[in-house]
């Protein structure tokens, strides 16, 4: 009836295997969007309207949710689907672009589409992994003192042995040969519950720093069998997607001092964090269940996502007008976000979100992340502010990857000065 | 050298492991000819149950006794609802009526119980201890002890009482063994308990090991190639088998995973399983299908 | 009709999968201490009634649909299997049965269980089977699944006789065992019901040989007793023997290998 | 006899050609005249998200009953076989761009057929669920080569397979329209196939090896080469479903997607559907893959809001579960044998 | 008469435990009925297992139509012409008895996979004369009014008597028949006993049979051979073994 608000179809995974990190993001998600409509009376008044769908995060189930919704609701089409899942967006890669749909995938998905020319409708926006394991060196530097000592350090991945693992097999070999580092990769097969090889030879290996990039339940049992082997853990950076309270709260005591690095720091206390409360939270709107959650890495990546995609979305009005917006808009308004210092000050966003601005040729945009410790109780963070990646010293490899994608499938880049 | 030991022995240890798992299997199949898939969702819900108590502020033993109690009853409600009506069918779909069976399991634990993962501490302090330059987690240490007096208790149950003896009719031939007088329905009941309170151990040895969540279900899939070596009537064989699952993978993850570029476990038991099957089509100890023409 | 204090099969109906109709108003009674015969051809519905008396219907996917049974006074459907056979009835099941994993003496055990019996009264049992049956003590720690078509029927028949019944449902008895056992068999059943007091229903093809030891025959065709009478009398009439019995020319073959001077 | 059994189901999976059939060829015809029409009418979702997957669940069903169903032996090992069919006829697409499409799917079907033989040796030493259990070995060997060497995959990043272009001689087929027409063809051309295979000498060796194989042996049937002609016959077919479950489904795939839960829900798609029935494929397919989609749009118009989302879920996945057993229990012989005796009580009616 | 179409020379074997046959030696002649009998144990199904193939012997030998072996694989004896059938019930049990009798034949088949497929070549063909074959039997054996019911549903003597067709389609030299008759009525005996006969008469197939009805095997069996805990304890026309008191102390415990 009134295409007067603007639907938001919502990909979710509350059954299964990993039920418990999905259900805060929504909830983050949630929260926001009712602030915005509630507060904000909508997106300069367009109300948001979403549904959920079950993904069970599968990639059949989620390709059923996105036929499912991508017509839209009402007359009101979908600006930005957000997969939920690395093998789900990889298998979207391709419909999104026929059907003009952008896929935000913020902390996933192909690092490649960061090169826009090549994939208009992939948005792997914020932190792709590629950044993320450059951070986590650059971090490591900050720890040893400067660039110059990450030379003759053994820094070791431990990665879920699966596309998503290894994404960051090439940047890491880069780095290291750039600075001199000894690169160990020790995959651990899915689901990871049992990882005594890997921790023995982790023991024999002896490496300085060891990287953590683990998916559900691998990530309690690395850092238990890390203390079984007396692995100081406190030398373990644990990487976006091993980087929550589910993952290391499992692990109990031997848990605390244990690093992660992430694009969405922990943490209630965030301007937008209050005004969530006062809106939100305490008139019981929240679609939290267990308060604990409140300002968990989780909850804060739904934030994040909900800040990106409502920012999207405003660009896309101020250039196309005040109307929902539909995916074609809305892949121009992320191409022109900007989201700066001023603009997440005015969300409330500052220190939770990084500044970040979009163009055809970089669908990332900010490249940083926080490091976060564990304290048995809470996460602090510990590196000062944001950490940089060497996007510069990337990049380059990024593109080429991207056109050799271009090149396979017969895909050509479309010139990005528009 | 020591490397070698270690990982060998803590190798042998995550074996036993998977050997707790892999007895819950054995019970059921010993005694109904039901290869039990829904083992993995017992550990879970067991899992559960208990941390929910304990979450709840209840007291250890009060908890222990409380999750049983709800194993047992779920053990009487599936003989009663699958396996009463599914009497005479192929294992085969007994086979498919337990996967259905864990789908429900699963669905309403998380509905009672909630998705999240939770921390489980047995206060069993896991310190490594040092034997020369050889670690050993004295965690795995218990956990094998457990182990070690489940399988003696069961063996003695199965071998030596009449009780015993009467399942194993069953499982051959349920109706002459209803012939006789042999009380089908309270015997599954009681296995079914038994294996109730296997998953229980289970469950808590795992949740200690990995927090409780779902992928506990998971651990299924390493108990499998244990069944196929120790074979899936011998409870001796569940343990045999989980050593020598537990040594192989560990030790194949590290000089073949080398060669072959790593996750070499998720099938290496497997294809040993089969190389052990060649040899011996049932398993190491487990019974030689009868047929006579 | 008066209420037997014994076994009473009053006019039952059985019905297999919903469909097949495979007895249509049976009705018979055993008498305590007697031996009843149960004749007919193939498929004429022995099998059946035996099963339906011992409540064994359920897992062929049957279920009586008529009538009633009761064994005294009580109605057996009411009884789980176990039940009746704690309260003495047993029943041989047709095409050995026996279990193929467990050893020929695990087998026999088996049927011990039931009463709960000390180790001695059980272990005593164990040599009275095996003293009917030599060759089983010959062949006790052999699977089962393994021994012979003959061994295999003997250890039914050792297995249902250690519940210590009071009733036994024998289901075709002499198939595939040697003349000589079929007679020891025979001659075990004489003594167990002169001496203990045993009664017996009998399911048996060889018609000239069961009325031999039986008091009284019920003669079944498609499901429904065709004449009944004391055994004597059946044995005598030629009729019953040539249309029921299909012995009419046979006879007298038939009977030769258990020509035992008895009487 | 298998151990594992398909005993007490009386009477299934016998080649005597029942009556009527004319009958059934008839109404077979109407049906994919009908399934062709489809397009006309349904959208995007339809095709993509229910048809499409259901035709091919279908396929794979088909796949595994000839093995399972017919030839008694018990395999959990559809997923990798799959897979085998997927990443083979994407190699074969990349490297030999020349060959028909057609040709194509067929070599991929022809290699994992191969493979299949491969896996299906132990079966002719082990049985039931050993046998089940060791076609395992082969499930994850499969995925995890797949994952692991890059050459399979071209070396792409996430080593993910994309479908290259779809068509048939110059007809693009990449549209919905287009990916469901090549699916529907492919699965009746093989049903046909499969449906006159079953009914020769072949499909009656399978059946008496399911039996009874030492009897078999005895009476001068080759076992052995039954086993594994219905090893490769299987895995061929469902290695063809595969390709299509990634170039005409999903359309960018990797080795997760034809993990061992896919076996899972292949093998019940069979046992819900009827073992040894051509047409339990179908029914099977349709339970396994319509079911949970109806159950979570029906979830969602009845208590959309009411109640929390998680718990809805949670509720449909026990929900299914349930549904399985009590199919299970109710029907012995699959929903085929339920919908066949309603079709004979209408033929029937038809004759008169 | 020609050599014996089957010689056994010291047959031996054991299982732990016994000694199922001990050194066992005898012949059965060309187009003769060989009746085997002897107490349950003796020894008997075990024989025919050696003979097909199933068994292994432990020592001694068979020979069967000149061809010498000690062990042969029964699917190789069935192409030599050893036809076999059941003491316990092995059909294939949820086929039609059409189908279970074409089973028979399939030895015979020479058609590929292909030619199944897509019903090339000499399928149509060959799949008409097995049908032929088949239908043959079947009226022979008087199954006709049962061809298309599935065996399970059948009643025992009726199964009895597929398996037998299913024996005798493949047209075999020598037919061994393991308790034929077990748990039929007489009518049904002398049923099957005159199919016997007649096989034996015009498809001149040699047969071995067990059989524990000694009506039934005095009225069929030219010849007898009696095993006693696997020794040979009688050997001749069935009148002589039925005064052979051995015999009788050992099988038929009878006095005449
Ligand atoms: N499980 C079953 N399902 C369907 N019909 C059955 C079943 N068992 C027996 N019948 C039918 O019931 C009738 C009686 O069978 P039953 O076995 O009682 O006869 P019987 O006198 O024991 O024959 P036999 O002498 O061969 O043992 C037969 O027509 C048979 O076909
Ligand atoms: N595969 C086997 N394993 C162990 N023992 C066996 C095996 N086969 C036969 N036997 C034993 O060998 C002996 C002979 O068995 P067989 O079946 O040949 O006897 P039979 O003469 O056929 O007896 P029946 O007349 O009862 O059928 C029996 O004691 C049996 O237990
Ligand atoms: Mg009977
Ligand atoms: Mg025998």
């Amino acid at each position: 009836e009134d295409a007067k608000t603007q639907y938001f179809p919502l990909a979710t995974f509350r059954v299964g295997a990993y039920a418990s990190s999905g259900i805060p993001v929504w909830a983050g998600e949630i929260d926001y969007f009712r602030y915005i409509n509630e507060v904000e009376g909508g997106i300069n008044g367009i109300k948001l309207v979403w549904d959920e769908c079950e993904t069970n995060w599968e990639v059949e189930k989620g390709i059923e949710c996105y036929e499912r919704v991508k017509a839209g609701k009402n007359g009101s089409p979908v600006p930005i689907f957000l997969p939920h899942g690395d093998p789900i967006s990889k298998a979207l890669t391709e419909k999104s672009v026929a059907d003009k749909i952008p896929l935000v995938t913020i902390a996933y998905g192909r690092t490649e589409a960061i090169d826009g020319r090549v994939f208009p409708y992939s948005f792997p926006v914020v932190f792709s992994f590629w950044s993320e394991a450059s951070s986590a060196v650059n971090f490591i530097a900050e720890k040893v003192g400067g660039k110059d000592k990450l030379k003759g350090l053994k820094i070791a991945t431990v990665y879920h042995d699966s596309p998503y693992g290894k994404e960051t097999q090439v940047p890491l070999a880069h780095l290291a040969k750039t600075y001199g580092f000894e690169d160990i990769q020790i995959p651990v097969p899915h689901p990871g519950n049992e990882q005594s090889a890997q921790w023995a030879k982790i023991r024999q290996l002896k490496p300085d720093w060891v990287f953590l990039r683990g998916w559900g339940v691998m990530t309690p049992v690395a850092i238990k069998t890390a203390a079984k082997v007396g692995f100081p853990v406190d030398h373990i950076i644990g990487g976006i997607w091993s980087g929550s309270e589910e993952d290391v709260r499992p692990a109990g005591a031997v848990g605390k001092g244990y690093l992660a690095i992430t694009p969405f720091p922990a943490g209630a206390n965030f301007e937008i964090h209050q005004k969530l409360k006062k809106h939100i939270l305490d008139k019981g709107l929240s679609d939290l269940k267990d308060p604990k959650s409140f300002g968990s890495v989780y909850y804060n990546s739904g934030v994040d996502e909900a800040i990106v995609a409502v920012e999207a979305i405003r660009t896309a009005q101020a250039h196309f007008g005040v109307r929902p917006i539909n995916g074609e808009e809305a892949q121009w308004g992320l191409e022109h976000l900007d989201l700066s210092e001023k603009r997440l000050a005015e969300i409330g966003a500052t220190g939770l979100q990084q500044p970040l601005k979009l163009s055809a040729k970089d669908h990332e945009g900010g490249g940083a992340g926080k490091v976060l410790q564990w304290d048995g109780e809470k996460w602090n963070v510990v590196s000062n502010g944001w950490v940089k990646s060497d996007r510069e010293l990337l990049l380059p490899l990024i593109y080429e990857r991207a056109a050799a994608y271009a090149r396979e499938r017969g895909i050509t880049p479309r010139d990005a000065t528009n | 050298m020591s490397f070698f030991v270690e990982t060998f022995i803590g190798g042998l240890l995550a074996g036993v492991m998977y050997s707790l798992v892999a007895i819950g299997f054995v019970l059921i199949y010993k005694a109904s000819g039901v290869f039990n898939f829904a083992q993995g969702s017992m550990v879970l819900c067991a899992g559960l149950t208990f941390v929910t108590m304990r979450d709840r502020g209840i007291d250890f033993w009060l908890a222990g006794l409380i999750t049983l109690t709800i194993m047992v009853a779920i053990a009487i409600a599936v003989e009663r609802v699958v396996l009463r009506p599914l009497v005479n069918r192929p294992q085969i779909t007994l086979f498919m009526a337990t996967l259905g069976l864990s789908f429900v399991i699963e669905g309403i634990a998380q509905i009672a119980m909630g998705a999240s993962v939770h921390e489980l501490d047995l206060g069993i302090v896991d310190t490594p201890i040092t034997v020369g330059e050889v670690q050993v987690s004295q965690f795995d240490l218990v956990a094998a002890a457990t182990a070690g007096v489940l399988v003696i208790a069961l063996s003695i149950f199965f071998n030596w009482t009449r009780v015993g003896i009467a399942l194993r009719a069953i499982a051959d031939d349920p109706l002459a063994a209803r012939s006789i007088g042999i009380r089908l329905q309270t015997l599954w009941q009681i296995v079914w308990g038994v294996a109730g309170f296997v998953s229980l151990v289970a469950g808590l040895l795992w949740g200690a090991r990995q927090g409780v969540q779902f992928a506990l279900t998971l651990v299924v899939l390493k108990a499998l190639p244990v069944l196929i070596i120790g074979g899936f009537t011998s409870i001796t064989g569940a343990i045999v088998g989980g050593l020598i699952v537990g040594a192989s993978d560990s030790l194949a993850e590290i000089y073949l995973g080398s060669l072959l570029g790593g996750s070499v476990s998720t099938w290496f038991s497997y294809v040993l399983a089969v190389g052990f099957l060649l040899v011996r089509p049932t398993g190491l100890f487990g019974d030689a299908p009868i047929e006579r023409i | 009709m008066t209420t037997s204090q014994f076994l009473e099969v009053d006019n039952i109906e059985v019905l297999y999968s919903h469909a097949i109709l495979a007895l249509r108003g049976v009705s018979l009674r055993v008498e305590e201490g007697s031996i009843v015969a149960l004749l007919g051809a193939n498929g004429a519905g022995k099998t059946t009634t035996l099963k339906a008396i011992s409540n064994l219907l359920g897992s062929e996917r049957g279920h009586l649909s008529r009538g009633a049974i009761t064994w005294r006074g009580e109605a057996t459907n009411r009884l789980d299997p176990a039940d009746l056979v704690a309260r003495g009835v047993v029943q041989v099941l047709e095409g050995r049965h026996v279990f193929p994993q467990l050893t020929i003496e695990e087998n026999l055990l088996a049927g011990g269980f039931v009463r709960r019996p000390s180790r001695r009264a059980l272990a005593d049992d164990l040599e009275r089977v095996y003293s009917w049956f030599p060759r089983l003590k010959q062949r006790r720690s052999a699977r089962c699944g393994l021994t012979s078509g003959g061994e295999q029927q003997m250890v039914a028949i050792g297995r249902a006789m250690m519940t210590r019944p009071t009733l036994v449902l024998l289901d075709e008895p002499s198939m595939g065992l040697a003349p000589i056992i079929v007679e020891e068999i025979f001659h075990i059943i004489r003594d167990l019901n002169r001496n203990e007091g045993v009664s017996f229903l009998l399911a048996e093809q060889n018609a000239h040989l069961v009325l031999r030891f039986a008091d009284h025959g019920y003669v079944l065709e498609n499901g429904r007793v065709a004449v009944s009478g004391t055994a004597a009398v059946l044995a005598e009439r030629d009729d019953v023997a040539e249309f029921y019995l299909g012995a009419a020319t046979a006879g007298t073959a038939a009977a030769e290998p258990v020509q035992t001077p008895i009487v | 006899m298998t151990a594992i059994g398909t005993d007490t189901i009386e009477g299934f999976g016998s080649t005597d050609e029942t009556a009527r059939s004319w009958l059934r060829i008839a109404l077979a015809v109407a049906l994919l005249a009908g399934l062709a029409a489809v397009p006309l009418v349904a959208n995007d979702y339809w095709l993509n998200a229910v048809l499409i997957p259901f035709l091919i669940m279908s396929l794979t069903a088909l796949g595994l009953n000839l093995l399972m169903g017919y030839a008694g032996q018990a395999s959990l090992g559809s997923g990798g076989f799959m897979a085998v069919g997927a990443y083979a006829t994407y190699n074969i697409l990349l490297r030999l761009p020349e060959l028909p499409l057609p040709v194509n799917l067929l070599l991929g079907g022809v290699i994992s057929g191969l493979v299949g033989v491969i896996a299906g040796l132990p079966s002719l030493r082990i049985k039931g669920f050993y046998l089940v259990a060791s076609t395992l070995a082969a499930q994850f060997v499969l995925e995890w080569l797949f994952n692991q060497y890059g050459w399979f995959s071209n070396y792409s990043t996430s080593s993910s397979i994309s479908a290259p272009r779809l068509a048939i001689l110059g007809h693009d087929l990449s549209s919905p329209t287009g990916r469901y027409l090549l699916t529907l063809a492919t699965v009746a051309i093989v049903t046909v196939v499969a449906i006159r295979l079953v009914r020769s000498q072949t499909g009656r060796t399978w059946m008496a090896i399911r039996d009874m194989d030492t009897a078999a042996s005895v009476i001068g049937i080759p076992v052995a080469a039954g086993k594994l002609k219905a090893f490769f016959v299987s895995s061929l077919v469902i290695g063809i479903a595969g390709a299509l479950w990634a170039f005409a489904y999903l359309g960018t795939v990797d080795a997760r997607s034809f993990n061992l839960d896919r076996s899972f829900q292949v093998m019940f798609a069979i046992i819900i559907g009827g073992m040894g029935s051509i047409s339990g494929n179908y029914v099977g397919a349709a339970f396994m893959i319509l079911l949970p989609i109806l159950l979570d749009h029906v979830g969602g118009a009845v208590f959309g809001g009411a109640i929390d989302p998680g718990q809805l879920e949670n509720l449909q996945k026990a929900l299914f579960g349930a549904l399985i057993v009590w199919f299970l229990i109710k029907e012995p012989r699959g929903l085929a044998a339920l919908l066949s005796r309603a079709w004979t009580q209408l033929a029937s009616r038809f004759e008169r | 008469m020609a050599e014996p179409i089957l010689q056994l020379r010291d047959v031996s074997l054991s299982f732990k435990g016994i000694k199922a046959l001990n050194a066992l030696s005898f012949d059965v002649e060309r187009g003769e009925i060989c009746a085997l009998i002897g107490p349950n144990g003796a020894g008997k199904s075990s024989l025919l297992n050696i003979i097909n193939g199933v068994y292994r012997a432990d020592s001694g030998s068979v020979s069967f139509d000149g061809e010498r072996f000690v062990r042969i694989r029964p699917a190789r004896a069935a192409h030599l012409g050893i036809g076999r059938t059941f003491q316990h019930n092995a059909l294939f049990r949820h086929l039609s008895v059409l189908d279970n009798v074409l089973a028979g034949l399939i030895r015979h088949s020479r058609t590929t996979l292909i030619e199944h497929a897509f019903g090339l070549g000499r399928d149509r063909s060959e799949t008409r004369a097995f049908g032929r074959r088949a239908d043959e039997i079947i009226g022979f054996l008087d199954l006709a009014r049962h061809r298309d019911r599935v065996v399970s549903t059948l009643p025992y003597g009726v199964q009895k008597r597929v398996d037998l067709a299913r024996a005798l389609v493949g047209r075999p030299s020598l037919l061994l028949l393991d308790e034929p008759m077990a748990g039929m009525n007489q009518d049904e005996k002398r049923e099957m006993s005159s199919f016997v006969l007649e096989a034996n008469r015009s498809f001149r197939t040699t047969v071995v049979l067990i059989e524990h009805d000694m009506s039934v095997v005095m009225g069929l069996s030219h010849h007898v051979v009696v095993l006693d805990y696997g020794r040979k304890v009688g050997d001749g026309t069935p009148e002589e073994v039925r005064r052979n008191p051995d015999v009788i102390a050992a099988y038929l415990g009878t006095v005449h």
